[in-house]
Parts: C-alpha cells; structure tokens; sequence
C-alpha cells in the first residue's frame, strides 16, 4: 500500500433538511489536513449542496454554503458533480456556486474545482478510491 | 384557534425542530394558543440541556425553553422515547438508577397519553418529523 | 373534511408527495417545506408530479425553505404560490387538519 | 365538534430499520384507552410492517410483530392496507399477518381487522379523519 | 480496486440501490442489508433494477435481516446469495474497499 | 485484517447501531482487528450511559462498552457532534459549563482527525448509517 490514501466523500444529501451535508464538509475540512488524496462526490440530492445564493436567514438556522468557497484554499480540487442528477433536477453548472483552486505551479492561476462528470466517468473515479466516505 | 404540535426528530440532526420552533412562534403572533408541544421519536433530543451548539448557530434547546416560558406552552417528552435514547429528569434518574439528569428547563417528561390527550383537546395537530 | 397536506421530502429523493398527491381529495391543498422544496422547480423532470396535480390540488411553498436552498420564485412551476410561516399557519387555520406526509 | 374524534396513524415505513413503525404501535396502544374513533393506515414500505414469521432472533433485538395480533384485544377494528402499495411489493394478503377482533355483537365472532383499500377508498378514509398522525 | 456495496434502503421507498448499481463497475459485488432487503423479493415491481444488473454485478443478502422481516430465501430474485455476518465480514476482506450508499 | 467502523445514526432509532454491532462481532469471530468505532452523527447517541431499554430488547450501549473492553476497541465519539447532541465527558462538561456528564463506560469523546486516521490506519472502513 502506498503512503497515501485516496479518500472520497460521498454526498448524497440535501442540504439544511438533514444535517448530513454540513457535517460532511467539516470532516472534509479536518481530513485536509491529513496529505491525503481527497476527492468530493455530490450525487443524486447532494448536488444541491452547492447550489448558490443559499440564504437562511428567515429560517433563522446558520448558512454552511460559503464554506464551500474555501475548499480551494484547503488544497481541494477535485470536486466531481454527476450530470445526469444535476440535468434530472433541472440544474446546471450555472445554479452551482463557482468554486476554485490557485495553481502554485501556474503562478497561482484560478482553475475550476468542480468537474462535471457523467455516470460513466463517475463509475472511473469511484473505482480508484481507497477509503469511501458515505453521507 | 388552539394548537399542539409533535416534533419526531432530533435538533441540528432534521430540520423539524426548526420548522416547529418557526411555526409555534408564527403561530403565536397570529395570536393563536400552542397548547403543547410532544416530542416524539428522537424529538426527545430537544429536551437535553447538555447541548452546546456552535456559537454561530441557532441554540434550538434554549429557545424552546424561551418560547414555553414567554407563552406557557407544555413541553412534554415523552417517557418511553426519552429511555431508549437517555433524556432523563430527576424522577427518572430515580427509577431507573441513574446518577444525574439532563433534562433542559421548561422541558417535563411525561406518557404519551398526553399525545393524545393533545389531539383530542386541540383544534389542530401539526406533526413535523422525517 | 379540508386537508392541508405537508410533504417535506425531494420528489428526486423518495416517492411521498407521489403518494401525497395520489391520496388528496379534489380541493385539498398541500404545501411543500424543508426538502420538499426541491419538487417544485419547473425544469426538473419530476415536475409532472406537481403540475399534473394542480387541476384539484392547490399547492403552495415556504419562502424560508425556498432562500436557504438558493431558490427563487422565477424557478418554481406556475400556479405554486409561496407564503411564510404565518401564511403556513393561516393554511393550517383554514383547513380542518393537517396530514403529514413523512 | 362531537365528543368522539377520528383518529388515524399514517404509517409509511419499514420496520426494524427505523423505529418509527414500532414507537407508532406504542402510541397507538396508549391512545385505544381513550376511547375515540380509531383506524391505522399502512401504505408504501408501511405495508410491511404486517409481514407474517418475522423473526428477529439472529438480529439479537426485540420482534414487536406479535404485538399487532393483539390490536384486535384493544378494540382496534380498522387496519387499512393499501392494495396498489402490496402490490407494487410484490406482496398479498396472505403474506401478512391474519388480524381479528371479536364482535360482542355477534356471540364473539373472529372478524377480519385488516381492510384491503384501494387509493381511491383510501382517500374517502384520509378525508374522514380527525387527527393524523404521521409515523 | 474491487469493491463491495452496501445498500440498506428499499428500492420502493428511495432509488439508493438504482444510483448504487449504475454507478458500479463490471464485477463488483452489492450486499443488500436492513430494509435494502425488500429490493429482493422477486414478485416486486422494481425486481428489474436486480435482475438487469445481475450479469455485471454479484448481488448478496443478509439473511439476518431477511428473517427479521419475514421473508425467506423462496421469494428472491434467483442468483442472489444468502449470507450471515461472517459472509458479510469475509465479503469485506474480498475486496479491496466496502462503499456505503446512505 | 484491521477494520474500523463509522455509526451514523443513534441505537433504537436506527438499525445501523445492531448492524454496526453484528458486523464486529463476526470480525472479531473470524479473527480480525477491529481497531476503532467512530461515531458520528446521531451516532454519538450511542455513548450514553443515561439509556434505560425496554428490558426485552438489547441494550446496546452495554454491548458496546462490553464489547469494547473485551476486544480493546477504541470507542470514540466526535467532540463536534456530540457538543450539538449533548453527549457530555468530565473535560466536555468543564469546557461548555455543563453540570454534569453522561459519557458511557469505554467510550471517550475526540475530534474529526480521528475518524481520518481510522481511514488511513485500518484494512477496511465500513460506514453504517441512515
């Protein structure tokens, strides 16, 4: 085994009705620490969690969405959204937030995070992990 | 009108407890009674006074005990879900042996005839859970 | 016997307001909260569940849910009219009880 | 407003791996000493809660099935199954427990509990009720 | 990396096991478990989400839950293997990573 | 092979708890490590020793701890779930001003990174939940 894990974080919930997606990015948020290779999944209903604008202040609960915007600076770049749940919900790419990373390696040039996958890449990506993550 | 309402979740966990918190409060402005609040199912993890939730976040526990306070709604726990997941008072911690209670003020634990008890005496019963 | 239903659950999710909608009687009136949301944009390929329902049911959605998803009003399908949790309430009032579909 | 409400319990879900289709049976139990109207429901995964020969043993938790059989006792005469939600399962009448109570009218004749509605009969019964309560 | 699948919901109450099975990789194996075991009864309308994946993935099923639930082994969808706990640990130590679909 | 384990949801309410349980055993049978049980989630709602069951059904925050001491297994909550579903420890109670604890004997409450070294140390991690 290498010294190196590769971890992803299965997300398959929406976000606010259950707590899953929120607790979910803080594991993510404590797990960058840890120099592993990591990977986010938002599939089925989890693809609403990065849907942007989330505003909950007349629900009177705390608004976790802009913590997706520091993924980036935690080194994380790779974000797989699945097309077919997003096109099912009648979402695209543009509803979502745009999240980013800096390459150091390309005099800190902002490049996308999110990389839309359909099933069948999805099938490739979630083939190579090492330790799967389900919430 | 007079109202009672079940919550079968847990705070933070469902956003039942919330939807029911914004609801008692909306309902009480409208200048309606909220006779009793039954926390059914994991609901009974609204009664727990040893939550601390982050600071920045809604602290669900209190505010039930604020709103009961401000407007004499009973908030009832019921007994039989609050053994299966540890909610005890003192009466409780006596029976069944234990050396503490972490009940949250306002909060009283009681059978689940008061469920019905809720439903038969209120015009509306609104449930909010998963 | 006026119905105000509640469904709280994606139509993308689970089946509930599937069978919600199957079950109400002509007049009844529903209204979608916390996740329930979800099933009420226009784009989306459950959006039949809602639209095909609406000659009998009249539906209605939390503005408070619909913000903290990051939804707005011009996405919703026709006819869905939003209100607040006071506008909850007065559906509650209005109707002879409320059946949650959970 | 009459002295009597109609009570029904909604039970949507499948038992043992939530808990919501046993602490729905506790309710149900406290509330037959109230004497009010009383009907339960079953429709969607709820149907299953009736399944017969369920046995928990190598599970290591408790079988609450045989606490249905004692709803007849309670005088609990309307358990309604939905037919399109047992038949979507691939379930019939006879895969389910044989519930009765006993008519005091009628020299205490065993008669049949469960009452097999279809969605439209199940909207007359829905309409008819008092208080709802949702497992 | 072989992998094994863990589906604990109905397939008549959430499509966890319809995402699960398209998204798996020719020669994965899926342990139904908790009330994933409704999925399986052969007389269900919804039998085909097994069946049509049977060629490509290897379907189990825990026969702790199967009983619990009163069913029995007659009323499955054929090829789908009955295990205990031990069968479901060994199915675990077969392959290289255990993905839970929640 | 080591294994180690992730609960989501709380005992009773949920059978992930009784799977999580049944899974280990039959590790432990077999002859392998079960090198940490991480609770997250409701699932921290299984490190309370405040539970009283129903005396015919399991208690399964005994097997646990039961468990636990027999096969030296780590039992570990998380801090920041546990602090919105008020599971309290002696350190937990001193740091949020809590009159008391309700921590279960074997278990012990820890952070995140915990659940992340399960991952990186163990064979296989298996995760029970909703």
């Amino acid at each position: 085994m290498s010294d190196i894990k590769k971890f992803c974080y299965l997300n398959r919930k929406a976000p606010y009705g259950t707590v899953y997606a929120w607790e979910s990015l803080e594991v993510v948020l404590i797990g960058a620490a840890f120099d592993q290779d990591c990977s986010l999944v938002f599939v089925d209903d989890g693809v609403y969690q990065l849907v942007k604008d989330q505003d909950t202040t007349e629900l009177g609960i705390k608004n976790f969405a802009p913590t997706y915007s520091a993924l980036g600076d935690y080194d994380i770049k790779k974000i797989y959204v699945e097309k077919e749940s997003l096109e099912a919900r009648g979402l695209t790419l543009d509803d979502l937030q745009h999240l980013v990373w800096e390459d150091e390696d390309d005099d800190w040039a902002e490049k996308d995070s999110i990389i839309l996958v359909s099933k069948d890449e999805l099938k490739t990506v979630l083939e190579e992990q090492d330790v799967v993550l389900s919430f | 009108m007079k109202f009672s309402i079940q919550v079968n979740e847990g705070p933070y966990t469902h956003e039942s407890s919330v939807s029911a918190l914004n609801f008692v409060k909306a309902a009480i402005e409208a200048g309606h009674e909220v006779f009793r609040v039954f926390f059914y199912h994991d609901g009974v993890n609204n009664g727990t006074r040893y939550t601390t939730p982050p600071q920045d976040d809604i602290n669900i526990v209190n505010t039930w005990s604020e709103l009961a306070k401000a407007n004499n709604i009973d908030l009832v726990v019921c007994v039989a879900a609050a053994q299966r997941r540890g909610i005890v008072d003192e009466g409780e911690a006596e029976r069944n042996g234990k050396d503490g209670n972490n009940i949250a003020d306002g909060f009283r634990i009681s059978g689940l005839g008061q469920l019905i008890e809720a439903g038969i005496e209120s015009d509306r019963l609104v449930v909010f859970g998963d | 016997m006026s119905t105000l239903h509640t469904v709280n659950k994606s139509s993308y999710d689970r089946n509930t307001l599937e069978t919600c909608v199957s079950v109400a009687n002509k007049g009844n009136e529903v209204i979608l909260i916390e996740d329930g949301v979800y099933s009420a944009i226009k784009t989306g390929n459950k959006a039949g569940v809602i639209s095909d329902a609406m000659g009998d049911v009249n539906f209605y959605i939390l503005g408070a849910d619909l913000k903290a998803r990051g939804l707005n009003e011009s996405q919703l399908i026709d006819g869905i009219k939003v209100v607040d949790y006071s506008g909850f309430v007065e559906l509650s009032v209005k109707n002879d009880k409320v059946t949650s579909w959970l």
